[in-house]
């Protein structure tokens, strides 16, 4: 029954428009807890293996279980994988969101959903397929324990049948996902199968949308920032990490930990070349890592908003006794605890000035897997280069979302330690050269001194001592006033060596371009289709990608070398237009205009389009 | 006992190290605190321990008490870290380099108001370090507010009487799991000295809380932690004797009145008992000791509670033997395998 | 002998030049904890007696006792009380930095010293007076242990013969310094006479400095800026303080305590009016604060910079579930522990955007003891009208030196308690009037809502849940976007409100100025004294002193309507400099200079001449 | 036992309010979790003392535990904090306001890791409070990590085991002088009911230590918080019984077998005892059950210790009857008098 009257929904929708092939995406609506990340992940990934361009996030509630999630699944035969408005499948499991759900999808859209939430009267516009759950999964799964994930793999079926997701590609994500557990296997498969062949016999494809094959993907991975941030700290060799869970950068120490536990194991003691600790707060956590620093450790933590609070204190010693140190801010919807599992880049400017007194600090911010990757690596050269906390901003879309990516590089680069003098040979040859080991004075004009670590020469002159109270370049104690001024000009000539040190900006020009797009982190994904869109628009843009704080030289080169230039800011205050207005010529800040995007969802392009259009009053 | 061979020269110890270079800066704190005299007993553990100086660690938070860490062992590193949070970057210290003999130093400000939490952690996890609370029950840096250890009744010049329970840090480390628990007084430096050559030996945290007059804020009468006072009312509950593993010495002892415990690295403590048959190896015992000394406000020194064999937290990370510090990239970085194999998994 | 030597040496150093009268600064050096500090207050308080405009201040070490330290008091007939650099008249009596001392005074000053330290042969362009002062204590005070402390009334009596200070005024500020301590008096006066008498026989006065009587100081008080916070904080009605102990700003919650214990309590009853509690660090301390406010107290707490370092967290909470509170940060060198005994206005910009996320603050800065003390009573009535963390932005300088001022005015503003309804006829009216009751509603436009406290009211309508994570306008728990977005733009909207509502800058013009100064806080003394230097110097100047954040309208204004603008700023970075470039608009900015002073000693008039003067290229 | 006028009524107490209106919202954790069956307990608790419902502050930090003040007595304050430092809040609060009933829910990670400073200084203060720990090991929130109160040995699912001792943080409140310290168990309903009014009835910090399981991440088989565990090896160390001051019954008892004591507002809790003669009131005694359960890894519940006298932090501080949030500029500043006063000190 229910096909018939579809076909004629699906007819009167008046949608029998072209095709939307590889280019739409699918959202599945569900409550949290209910296993359904396991039948979202399959259905990405079989479209991934299909050879098609896709990403997939999560939108979850700061709870357990019983709250509404949504998954997204884009496919975009163009590769733009950033968050997308407008939703062309709808797969509605959650009744207690159900009747809201299906208002948000665009005119023409499919919407699946359990026929006993009865939808069909909601809307006349969309291609409505009803299909009953709760009966099939008792149909499909025996063991009742079961039932309640394995219905989740129905609605895989179904969309497979729907979309036209290749069966052979679903099996292989399946067997993928429950990895050696075949029972797992089969019975999931069983419920799949079950939803493709009673789709195939009671429902009629009304709708426009369809998946098929193409060869966008191959190679490829798919990972999470977190995981590749993680990968990246242990290929860095990082010795000692202190972390405390918070959300949403748990999953970075976690992964670390079985990243290290994997491949991490000195193979001749079988013991671990490190040492992970869950600390009682992030006060302890960046105090260990501070303590690990000193005495010779690459140390890291990883957290974010409510830590980075937290952690100011112990930064400003950093700063000032010059510590090494590696910071992940996982940026989180703040002030306070704010929304937990929501995304946004809402600490730059707190972190960039963090701690009370005069303070500057390097921020790293990567704008994609590959970059959680490699700056990652690159944090740890910086930090001991320039013996200083270097934080890594990355944010909750980019740490906890799925996103396509090349394989990434084996590092060639070998570890940069910095100015440090490991023997009483090292020691000694310095002294020859400069006279002296003097801890904290600049010997070559760069800012940065040499220091020595604990334990390892017994020579008297090794021994320093390190205080966060006032001190001459000999580590004593001190209050005159010109020793303070000389250590506060030297940090400042170190934090003007690291401008010319840190990663340079990303830029992207179209020929013609007279407007450029400032940004950074996970708003490329964002930024790079605004552009393709504008450019199709007939408004040519250039880009330009921070990837680093303080600004290289290119970045104000760019802005002066643009009409105006949009700075795109996921955040309520324009934090990296502030920064900016900071650093440029009063002309040079005539030029900017500031676009910001702060609810919690990821960017989209059409925010970033209708922001420059506002503007170019087009 | 050390051998002198140029009769000019001054004696050394083990490792042929006089006891001066043991020593550190000239202090700043007042004439007469004292945390000075604790520093002074610090040097001497330090030096008859024949402990090499470069492997010292020293870590503070912030006070007075914090500052003395520069006034020894000045051939070790030492840290100076923020108020209230040295244990932590102790335990980073520690984590990193395993082979760091480390003492951290802290007031009972630093300790129990502002640094309870982190006391409260570094206990439970057992950090192979020396933990000496230079204990005078108020602020001295600050002038001389009240702290979290001034006791009940206690008065300030001010007048000010402290009106709530002083906390027992002794008290609390054993409830914790503290396998080494002093409490001493800086006016006898006998016993201190023999706790801290003891903390030495031993292997985990060993809590040593030393009241230590502070002469400027808190040394007049009606205060709880002044000299008269302490000196009034210390009731020692042993006779401390140290044999380090290094000396062949036997003497007998007789084990109806005193306790021998061999520490980690050999070493032995012998506690003459001067309260009857008290057992510093009954955390039990211990416990209600410390309870009694509460309610009948006793001023008890001694080495409370002692259990050496408890694991300290490197041990349970079963970290290598060579310190984290020194691995180089040969070591930390996998090889490319590794990376293939991850990247396989994500295909 | 001493004296004819010094007769000659007086004639040599050839500087009969004209007499310095009341005008000139005298620099008493001793090592800390040695009991100078009567000593000195009793010479300021004399030469404050005889009329002449006179301010103090102590240059102390971080230590309590044993380390140098210098007191200066500046007389100046013109009443400039700012630092200045020329000392005139040094007193010497500490061994440890004598030498040093003596090469810091300008040629043709007075040196007094103790005979023993043997300085003579050090220069001979200055005025020695070598006294015996540990041979005249053993003579003068028998009672052994009251020499260390009554050595140093003798260089008061020296001084007062050698300068011209009345015996009277000294007698009357030493029964003041020791009110009722009869022995006390006695013991010390000896002193002091006894070393006027010395004097009188042994030295020729050859040095041309100089105090006589005036009339300019009649009526007016003596006091450090934490007494006059303190006092205000009394006078406010605050009920709950929380504060832990960290110099400089220890001293503001112990007057506190003793104005609260003084004029606070209530003659009914006979028991306090307040709480104040020694709180176990900042966290806890702001805790504190943030729980009595939300329960309907007047509360607060007093830091310093890293006490605000570790309140970071708690303001973030604060700002977004709005509650009020007042925090004085009695500011000190960072970073980290820095120098914690001298001044530095390091935390503004920090403070302004304390907390991780969007969240910026309201902060006031007194730039006097007197506006200390009325901006206390100032940020109770702005924080609890506009339901947030409110910070006192003071210095060591102006917190803990000594300063000149008229008499407090009684407060003739009734507090304002902000949109409270306290009681269930209050909530009745609301509900009446607006429909309901919804803690976070804007329902007048100002962006402001209206709370109910705990206890209060049995109406169901009356409770509602506080919470540092998303919420609606009801305060229930919300992950909505759009409730987000709202929150936000309310609590931005609430800031441009209070934009309006602080204190007004104060504005200082000179006929024909083309040149403004803009400066904030303490640096009020120097700057005046610069522009009256400026102008005789034929350079007439205008001034601008900020006093809170947000910047109000005039602020701009000041800097559009000038050519240049000097911004002033005791610290490193160009903090206030920073925070109007954020709000100025470029060809505003193109004005600004910026003039930065960050040795942890107050700023002194020269500095800011010399910074004018060189930007204009004189 | 509440009079019930119109038959179809639902029962009302002594303040004429039915336990409906102790509710509130609907919980938003997992199914079965055990913190929802002590928001039932603490709904019944509240409902059967007949406490003014607006009068009560719901105090707690963040965690999955922290969630739930918003599930009971919706009619009431709530403040959900920050991590680990609602004791400061909440003692904020009470100065503010002292006659309000605070109630402070908390998690095993919001209390003993991150919040172990500020609880450590809640309980020397002896904040009058009900301090309710939903312990179940682990943090539920962050989904699942091990907290400082994981068991010695228990294993998480993903096979990691707790190689740390746990806290014991009855014994530490105990240590630091809490009156009213009590550890029970979600499953044991009629227990911690009891408990929980005589908290109540207590004035001063009352401690309930309340294993809670995590049915999500802590219930599985080697979990020794899961339900399963803490039913098997629950050991109730008394039966206990609640006598509110406003009901006169009187039942007798055998003091031999059964304790009673007088709580602050005048009513009785019974202790019929299941332990040979343990006496409840007997600090030692209580600290050395603890000590010998954590050795023999027992769960012992039921009120642990109990001392009803002890002064609170708000009488130490003597403040006024009316709440010092009532006062208004008539009463809080100072007459121009008093100014004059001041100025004349400084002329
Ligand atoms: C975050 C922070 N808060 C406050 C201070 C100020 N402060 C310095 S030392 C100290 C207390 C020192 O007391 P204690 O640890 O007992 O050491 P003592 O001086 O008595 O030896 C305080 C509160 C600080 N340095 N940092
Ligand atoms: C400063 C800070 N750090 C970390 C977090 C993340 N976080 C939220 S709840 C929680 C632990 C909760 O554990 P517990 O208190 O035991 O409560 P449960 O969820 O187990 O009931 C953590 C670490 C946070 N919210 N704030
Ligand atoms: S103030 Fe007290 S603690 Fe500090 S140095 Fe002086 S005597 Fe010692
Ligand atoms: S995760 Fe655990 S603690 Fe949290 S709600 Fe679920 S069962 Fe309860
Ligand atoms: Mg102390
Ligand atoms: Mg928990």
């Amino acid at each position: 029954m229910a096909s018939v009257v579809l076909e004629e929904r699906g007819t009167q929708s008046g949608s029998r428009g072209p095709e939307v092939v590889n280019d739409f995406s699918i959202h599945v609506a569900t409550a949290n807890g209910s296993g359904s990340m396991s039948s979202n992940n399959i259905l990405m990934r079989a479209i991934f293996q299909m050879g098609i361009p896709v990403s997939g996030k999560n939108l979850f509630p700061s709870n357990i279980q019983g709250l509404p999630t949504w998954f997204t699944i884009r496919a975009s035969k163009e590769g733009f994988i950033a968050r997308r408005r407008d939703i062309g499948v709808l797969i509605c499991m959650n009744p207690e969101t159900a009747q809201e759900d299906v208002k948000t999808v665009n005119p023409g859209a499919a919407v699946i959903y359990e026929e006993s939430l009865n939808l069909r009267g909601t809307r006349d516009d969309v291609h409505f397929y009803p299909v009953p759950f709760s009966k099939l999964v008792l149909e499909l799964v025996h063991d009742g324990k079961l039932r309640r994930l394995a219905v989740n793999m129905i609605y895989v079926g179904v969309a497979a049948w729907l979309l036209g997701i290749e069966m052979e590609e679903i099996k292989k994500a399946l067997s993928k996902q429950f990895k050696g557990k075949e029972k797992a296997v089969e019975i999931n498969l069983a419920a799949i199968q079950g939803g493709f062949d009673w789709a195939a016999r009671n429902l009629v494809k009304s709708d426009p949308f369809r998946l098929e094959r193409m060869n966008a993907t191959a190679g490829k991975i798919i990972i999470d920032g977190n995981a590749a941030a993680a990968m990246g700290c242990a290929m860095a060799g990082v010795t000692v990490v202190a972390w405390y869970p918070i959300t949403p950068s748990s999953s970075l120490a976690e992964s670390l930990i079985s990243y290290c536990q994997q491949h991490r194991i000195d193979p001749q003691t079988g013991k671990p070349t490190f040492a992970i600790v869950q600390a009682e707060d992030e006060l302890a956590a960046l105090g260990m890592v501070m303590g690990a620093g000193w005495a010779g450790a690459r140390s890291m933590t990883a957290t974010s908003g409510p830590g980075i609070s937290l952690m100011s204190e112990f930064t400003g010693l950093g700063y000032y006794a010059e510590i090494p140190a590696v910071v992940f801010d996982i940026q989180r919807v703040g002030p306070s605890t704010g929304l937990p599992t929501r995304t946004m880049q809402g600490d730059i400017l707190s972190t960039y000035f963090l701690s009370h007194g005069d303070a500057k600090h390097i921020l790293l911010i990567p704008g994609s897997v590959t970059e959680c990757y490699l700056f990652a690596q690159e944090a740890f050269d910086l930090a001991e280069r320039f013996q200083t906390p270097v934080f890594v901003m990355s944010d909750l879309d980019l740490g906890m979302n799925n996103w396509m990516a090349d394989p990434f590089p084996y590092p060639e680069k070998p570890f940069d330690r910095g100015k440090v003098l490991r023997s009483s040979e090292e020691i000694k040859a310095h002294i020859a050269k400069f006279g002296e080991f003097a801890r904290y004075r600049d010997v070559d004009g760069d800012g940065i001194p040499y220091r020595t670590l604990p334990g390892f020469s017994d020579l008297p002159a090794a021994a320093y001592f390190t205080r966060g109270s006032g001190h001459t370049d000999h580590a004593t104690y001190s209050e005159r006033p010109q020793d303070y001024k000389d250590l506060m000009d030297r940090l400042a000539r170190k934090f003007e060596t690291a401008r010319r040190a840190v990663p340079k900006p990303e830029k992207r020009t179209t020929p013609g371009a007279r407007v450029g797009i400032l940004h950074y982190g996970s708003s490329d994904f964002a930024v790079q289709e605004a552009r393709h869109l504008l450019s199709r628009r007939g408004m040519p843009s250039d880009s330009l990608r921070v990837r680093a704080l303080p600004f290289p030289a290119e970045v104000l080169e760019f802005v002066a070398s643009h009409d105006r230039v949009y700075v795109v800011d996921q955040n309520r205050d324009g934090q990296m237009y502030d920064l900016l207005r900071l650093e440029l010529t009063p002309q040079d800040v005539a030029r900017l205009r500031s676009i910001r995007h702060y609810d919690g969802f990821p960017l989209d392009a059409e925010t970033v389009v209708e922001g420059v259009e506002a503007g170019e009053k087009v | 006992m050390s051998s002198v061979a140029d009769p000019k020269a001054p004696p050394v110890n083990r490792v042929g190290l006089s006891v001066k270079e043991y020593g550190g800066l000239k202090s700043t704190l007042c004439t007469g605190c004292g945390h000075d005299v604790i520093t002074r007993q610090i040097t001497q553990a330090f030096y008859e321990m024949g402990v090499a100086p470069h492997k010292v660690a020293k870590m503070s938070g912030i006070g007075c008490s914090s500052k003395t860490t520069a006034y020894f062992v000045d051939r070790g590193h030492g840290f100076n870290a923020v108020h209230g949070r040295m244990p932590a970057v102790a335990t980073g210290a520690m984590l990193a380099n395993h082979g760091l003999v480390t003492i951290g130093v802290s007031g009972d400000g630093d300790t129990a108001s502002i640094g309870a939490g982190q006391f409260v952690h570094m206990l439970r996890r057992n950090i192979p370090m020396i933990y000496v609370i230079e204990n005078n029950g108020v602020y001295g840096l600050t002038k001389g507010q009240f702290s979290a250890t001034a006791d009940l009744g206690t008065r300030l010049k001010t007048g000010v009487v402290s009106d709530l329970p002083p906390i027992d840090l002794c008290a609390m480390a054993i409830e914790l799991g503290c396998g080494y628990v002093a409490r001493s007084f800086s006016g006898d430096m006998k016993q201190l000295v023999a706790l801290l050559k003891g903390a030495i030996a031993h292997r985990g945290t060993a809590l040593l809380d030393v009241i230590s007059p502070c002469v400027t804020f808190n040394n007049h009468e009606g205060s709880m932690k002044s000299y008269k006072w302490a000196k009034e009312h210390e009731i020692p509950i042993q006779e401390i004797g140290f044999v380090p593993y290094f000396e062949e010495i036997h003497v007998d002892y007789d084990p109806g009145t005193t306790q021998e415990v061999e520490l980690h690295d050999g070493s032995k403590i012998r506690l003459k008992k001067l309260r009857e048959d008290y057992d510093a190896t009954n955390k039990g015992g211990a416990l209600a000791l410390l309870l009694e000394a509460e309610q009948k406000q006793e001023f008890l020194t001694g080495l409370i509670y002692v259990e050496p064999s408890k694991k300290d937290f490197l041990s349970l990370l079963s970290l290598p033997d060579v310190p984290l510090a020194s691995l180089t990239e040969k070591e930390t970085r996998p090889p490319r395998e590794a990376l293939d194999k991850m990247m396989e998994e994500l295909r």
